[in-house]
């Protein structure tokens, strides 16, 4: 079946006073019909960047986006023409932005935000199109959307914005919709209510989602599958429960050592990855990681890895994983343990 | 929204006063006797005893200023030591239609232009036309009205003939001044919106608008220039200012019979009641254009509303 | 063709600290804003112009044949010729030496001009800031009537009451000026007070003075330098509109606007008497200005990197 | 069981807005803390956690309480002994872009707290004592007379650590002190604040949003809510037996790092969001989101009351 989206080799790079930044180094991924991807990894990793070049609202310049193929539904959406990608933003992929008190204009009422756009791609009424806005309002959970309909952003909570951005970005039935670390700046009661609504609103539309975090804890909750990013290349790909409780690389293995578990106290160090991520204006030779890297091998240091596939869709860019490498096993205080058994979770 | 006006309101009454409290007692404490100074003849004691009754300069200060006050609460100003028998009333009456014609125009070519401009530039940025704006701007900013003027007279008026050197008779007398003064203001707003606009563009608002597929079209004209412009309300007061005191240059140097160039020739000669009446009516004319500019403001930044 | 052989597949003893190194060269924040200017061909040329015109104005009127005021009717209204290179004015004296002469005036006002209001606001803006309370209450008010009182009716009242020259000009732009920079100062004041770094100070237990001079000055500085460079060619600006409108510096005494204010008199018999000060001043004031630009977008940390 | 190093009583600090409304951040708070142990404190944005930790440190007057440090009551004293004071509590910020001065040398930073109490003889030794810490803190001597804008994130942190530790302190406000930081990243900083404990027997505030970290850390755990403690008791004590109904929420709404457990517990978010103690009203200030709310939780304050190994709550379901 062909995926929804599919993006193969996205280069994006960066033009700074100091010199060209790659940000995205060849990242490729795809999203099927109705299932959630999550993009996780640490920031400057390049995953906000990605899904910006996808929607194509990357500010260029200074990003430029050096090579790479993005087909949505069959189409190459990379070769459009800015006016005809005003099709499909908002109407066939829309966007969740991380800080809502900077992403919504501060001298439009929430009302008309949300109407410019359901007029556009629906061409409707300007009352019909309000009609939308408010019942979208109440999709959100918002009490008293008609009151909110006319409120400016600044006289929202934190919470009551990232609904509005959320009943934006879905007032006209996106099939993919694109979530940009939606909770950072929430609180844990305010997430925890957040991605219900983004889990409930996929339940009942069949949207897809491309979600990107850094919290562990939101992929394991969200994600259908998984793909850790660091240093602007996707370094693992594989189904949720695949990549928790079998992961390959040493920077997941890292990403979730760093999580301590419910049964973790003091007297148990941490599993955690030294230093710090590369400074993107001079990406070490080799593999990205390999500084850091508590199994580093000279390979590692020559060249980078190549991508072993495994046959279920397990996908990992590592030496390790080569047959000349020795066998190395995941530290086991870091892998959470299956709570169900395969029949159990058809 | 209230609180706010009145607030405004309250600091525009008490600048009022402090404009009048402070010109009258510099004016008052000033050395010599302003008759004297100003008939530029050699009088007799005995008359100037009795201008100086009659001008009430012989009683103390403070009643002086009481008197003043209750004088203008009347709208009453005083007379002129120079003009004899002239009142400043009168003296207004007479100029200020013509500043506010010439300001008024200035006023209305700069704003758009300014606007235009600034757009144009940031829209085009890194292009020939941002290059020609910006450094038309900079120009606009660097070069005092006064060369401004002798420039446009010289070129238009004494070379070419479009327009006539100077005076007052008629709408093609007053197309130079205006450009004078229009200059400084179009290229201070061409600045300020270049910059605004450019800031905007990267504003997370302006990804989420591109993000809900609005065309450039819209999301220019909708997100970019109506936030562009709100922080640029407040300084329209300023610019007033700006224009008014170039009025004084432009009005001397087209010979034009405004309340600047009476006030520039009331300087040169010293005459006290009419620095004095001017400068009152000129600072209350200020702070009342700072007034409205603010409440503009207010009602239009909705951030404002509910802040203040 | 991979260039990874058999041998690759070996583990590295790991390097203590490899992971933490920094691969880009250390260099202050002071030095990156100097290496910025002194790569902005901009700011190269405008810094120099700037060099060259005040260097000008301390040394050619003391090298030249003539003294500023020296008159010599029967040389007046001369054109620039071999002997007054920039022409003589209707009494005969040598425009050249008097537009530097009243460079020196011109330039002296604009540095005090700009920075004597900026250092006032500094003091009275840092006060109300760091205090707060009362103090900042009542200087707040005082500034807010104060700037609604239009400049105009300070100078014109000041001229009067002191009388035109120089410094008359400087301390009417005080009195006007420092309003502007201290409601500025108070604000980044007030900002950093609570900044992290500054608390930091705080609990290590550091004195007021260390915090207000060690932490919160050095980083409203930038902001302060860009303020003065650009309140330069606006007190500039001021002298030369005063001079100009006969309230400013007087005759024989000279300056820029006292220079432009003759000229135009009679500018259209003898143009030259008004280009020569009118473009210096265009140039100069111009020149001021873009520098200004330059040190602040130098200063601009979002525009580093 | 060692000594009480830190004790507070009753603690008060309010805010006035606009001059007219009074925002009771931190209303009677009261805990102690022994010598070696960590206190973990936990709440979400705005309840006050944060200023307990600066009322502490003194950047902020109380306003009403009693805090006693090492049996002295510190909350009035004289500003000589509030900057001996500092030699012994100190505080790790939150934000590390915002916690060190742009404008100096780490060398300065970390020797900034050496100067104010004039801890060193000579040069060297103050050059020594840096490098010492720097050690300390995994950074390398090289690092000294770098800027902190050429530092990571984690990195800028642990020079904000090497900051605190070189009065050589005994008491830590961690201030969200790794919220800031990548995952990865919190783990390194993690560790080495475990690791300064036991070395060197320090006592620990540590305030954070992030339940998982804050169990790992902490021995005793508070959680707050507009202004309050709720829930005060030993950790695993709290996590595993929550009482209040804020406590129980919050664990709720924490995800587990493990795709299984969702597909087994299904929760039901809290409703409602925080809102800041201004003015508050009489009641329970948890009461408009308590799913167990009952009639008195409207009208009458709960008081703490205790049960037993130390586990104490503040709501009306537990007299």
């Amino acid at each position: 079946m062909e995926p929804l989206l599919n993006v193969e080799d996205l280069q994006v790079s960066f033009q700074t006073f100091a010199g060209e930044v790659a940000a995205v180094r060849g990242v490729s991924f795809q999203v099927n019909k109705g299932e959630t991807l999550v993009i996780v990894g640490e920031s400057g990793g390049g995953k906000s960047v990605s899904m910006q070049a996808i929607m194509g609202i990357l500010p260029m310049p200074p990003a430029r986006i050096k090579g790479g193929r993005i087909t949505y539904k069959g189409e190459d959406i990379l070769s459009k023409s800015d006016k005809e990608m005003e099709k499909y933003r908002g109407k066939e992929f829309a966007m969740i932005f991380q800080d809502s008190m900077t992403s919504l204009n501060p001298t439009m009422r929430v009302g008309r935000q949300m109407t410019e756009g359901i007029r556009k791609h629906q061409k409707v009424s300007a009352q019909t199109a309000k009609e939308i806005a408010i019942d979208m309002l109440r999709q959100v959970g918002l009490p008293n959307p008609d009151k909110i309909y006319k409120r400016y952003p600044h006289t929202l909570s934190g919470g009551q914005r990232q609904r509005v951005m959320i009943a934006i970005a879905i007032s006209s039935k996106p099939s993919l919709l694109f979530a940009d670390e939606p909770t950072t700046a929430l609180d844990v009661t305010m997430q925890a209510q957040i991605l219900d609504i983004m889990n409930q609103l996929k339940k009942d539309t069949g949207a897809s989602i491309l979600l990107v975090t850094h919290n562990l804890g939101i992929v394991a909750e969200m994600a259908d599958r998984i793909a850790v990013i660091y240093a602007g290349q996707i370094v693992e790909t594989a189904s949720a429960r695949e990549l928790f409780f079998h992961p390959k690389h040493p920077y997941t293995w890292g990403l979730l050592g760093a999580m301590p578990g419910m049964e973790t106290d003091k007297s148990t160090e941490l599993y955690s990855i030294k230093g710090t991520p590369p400074d993107m204006f001079c990406p070490p030779i080799g593999c990205a990681f390999a500084p850091r890297c508590a199994y580093c091998m000279e390979a590692c240091r020559k060249e980078a890895p190549e991508e072993y596939r495994e046959e279920n869709g397990h996908s990992t860019r590592c030496w390790l994983l080569d047959e000349r490498a020795p066998k190395v096993e995941a530290p086991t205080a870091v892998i959470p343990k299956p709570l169900l058994n395969e029949e159990e979770v058809q | 929204m209230k609180k706010y006006i009145l607030r405004r309101v309250i600091i525009s009454i008490v600048t009022i006063w402090l404009i009048v409290t402070i010109s009258f007692f510099l004016v008052h404490v000033l050395p010599g006797n302003p008759i004297a100074v100003n008939s530029g003849k050699i009088l007799s004691t005995e008359t100037l005893d009795k201008l100086t009754e009659y001008y009430g300069l012989d009683r103390p200060l403070s009643e002086q200023y009481l008197i003043y006050m209750k004088n203008l609460l009347h709208g009453n100003l005083g007379y002129s030591y120079k003009y004899a028998g002239q009142t400043v009333n009168g003296i207004i009456a007479k100029t200020f239609p013509v500043s506010a014609q010439l300001g008024l125009q200035a006023y209305l070519i700069s704003i758009p232009l300014g606007f235009l401009f600034g757009i144009i530039a940031a829209k085009r940025r890194g292009k020939t036309v941002d290059y020609l704006l910006v450094g038309f701007s900079a120009l606009g900013v660097s070069v005092p009205v006064f060369i401004v003027a002798a420039l446009l007279q010289l070129i238009f008026a004494v070379e070419l003939k479009w327009f006539p050197v100077s005076l007052w008779k008629g709408f093609s007398y007053t197309i130079l001044p205006t450009l004078t003064l229009a200059l400084g203001s179009i290229a201070g707003r061409t600045r300020s919106m270049r910059t605004l606009m450019l800031e905007i563009v990267n504003e997370d608002y302006v990804k989420t608008a591109k993000a809900k597929g609005l065309s450039k079209a819209v999301i220019v004209w909708r997100h970019q220039i109506k936030n562009a412009v709100i922080p640029m309300i407040p300084m329209m007061g300023m610019e007033l200012v700006g224009i008014l005191m170039g009025s004084f240059v432009v009005e001397n140097i087209f010979a034009i019979p405004g309340i600047g160039s009476y006030f520039v020739t009331s300087v040169q000669a010293l005459d006290y009641t009419m620095i004095l009446g001017l400068t009152v009516f000129l600072g209350v004319f200020v702070v009342i254009a700072n007034f409205i500019v603010d409440i503009i403001y207010g009602v239009i930044d909705p951030r404002i509303r509910v802040t203040k | 063709m991979s260039i990874v052989t058999k041998k690759d597949f070996v583990m590295v003893r790991e390097s203590a600290g490899a992971a933490d190194s920094i691969v880009r060269p250390s260099e202050s924040f002071v030095k990156s804003v100097m290496r910025k200017m002194r790569t902005n061909k901009a700011a190269v040329v405008t810094f120099s112009y700037i060099i060259l015109v005040t260097a000008l104005a301390i040394i050619a009127p003391l090298v030249s044949r003539y003294e500023f005021d020296m008159t010599n009717i029967m040389d007046g209204n001369k054109g620039p010729s071999s002997l007054h290179w920039f022409g003589t004015d209707a009494v005969g004296r040598d425009m050249w030496t008097r537009i530097w002469v009243g460079a020196r005036v011109s330039l002296t006002i604009g540095l005090f001009g700009s920075i004597i209001p900026e250092i006032l606001g500094i003091i009275i803006g840092g006060i109300a800031g760091y205090f707060g309370g009362v103090i900042d209450s009542v200087t707040m008010r005082i500034i807010d009537v104060g700037v609604c009182i239009p400049s105009l009716v300070y100078i014109t009242m000041l001229m009067l009451f002191l009388g035109g020259g120089p410094v008359t000009i400087i301390a009417a732009l005080a009195m006007v000026g420092w309003m502007g920079p201290a409601r500025n100062v108070r604000g980044r004041v007030m900002q950093f007070k609570n900044r992290e770094f500054v608390l930091a100070t705080k609990t290590l237990g550091g004195s007021t003075g260390r915090l207000i001079f060690k932490n919160i000055m050095p980083n409203i500085m930038g902001q302060l330098v860009v303020n003065i460079t650009s309140g330069i060619p606006a007190a500039i600006f001021m002298e030369a509109y005063l001079s100009f409108i006969g309230m400013g510096v007087q005759s024989p005494m000279t300056s820029w606007g006292q220079l432009s204010q003759a000229g135009a008199a009679v500018f259209r018999i003898y143009p030259y008497q008004l280009l020569f000060p009118g473009v210096i001043i265009s140039v100069t004031i111009l020149m001021f200005y873009i520098f200004g630009n330059c040190l602040r977008d130098a200063l601009d940390p979002k525009l580093s990197n | 069981m060692s000594e009480i190093l830190l004790d507070v009583q009753g603690l008060k600090k309010d805010f006035r807005i606009d001059g007219k409304h009074i925002l009771k951040a931190v209303d009677d708070v009261s805990f102690t803390i022994r010598r070696g142990e960590t206190l973990g404190m936990v709440g979400e944005s705005g309840c006050g956690k944060t200023t307990v930790g600066r009322t502490l440190l003194r950047i902020y007057e109380p306003d009403g309480g009693k805090i006693s440090f090492d049996g002295k009551d510190i909350s009035k004293i004289s500003k000589r002994q509030e900057k001996e004071l500092t030699k012994k509590m100190q505080m790790i910020y939150q934000d590390p872009y915002a916690s060190l001065n742009s404008f100096y040398t780490v060398e300065d930073i970390i020797g900034e707290g050496l100067d104010i109490h004039k801890l060193y003889e000579t040069k060297a030794e103050r050059r020594e004592r840096i490098i010492e810490l720097l050690n300390v803190v995994g950074l390398h001597r090289d690092h000294m007379n770098r800027f902190p804008h050429e530092f990571s994130g984690g990195q800028r942190q642990r020079i904000g650590i090497a900051r605190a530790l070189a009065v050589n302190p005994e008491f830590i406000v961690c201030d969200e002190a790794i919220s800031a930081l990548d995952v990865s990243i919190q783990a390194q900083v993690i560790n080495m604040l475990t690791k300064l404990q036991k070395d060197r027997n320090l006592t620990y505030l540590f305030i954070a949003h992030d339940l998982s970290m804050v169990r790992y850390i902490s021995d005793n755990i508070a959680v707050m809510y507009m202004g309050k403690i709720v829930e005060y008791g030993p950790t695993n004590e709290v996590y595993l037996h929550p009482m209040h109904p804020y406590t129980r929420g919050l664990l709720e709404a924490v995800p587990v790092a493990n795709p299984d457990y969702t597909k087994i517990h299904k929760k039901t978010p809290m409703i409602g969001e925080v809102t800041s103690p201004i003015n508050p009203k009489p009641g329970c200030r948890f009461a408009s989101r308590c799913p167990v709310v009952m009639d008195v939780c409207r009208t009458t304050d709960p008081h703490m009351t205790e049960s037993e190994n130390g586990h104490k709550t503040c709501c009306h379901k537990y007299r």
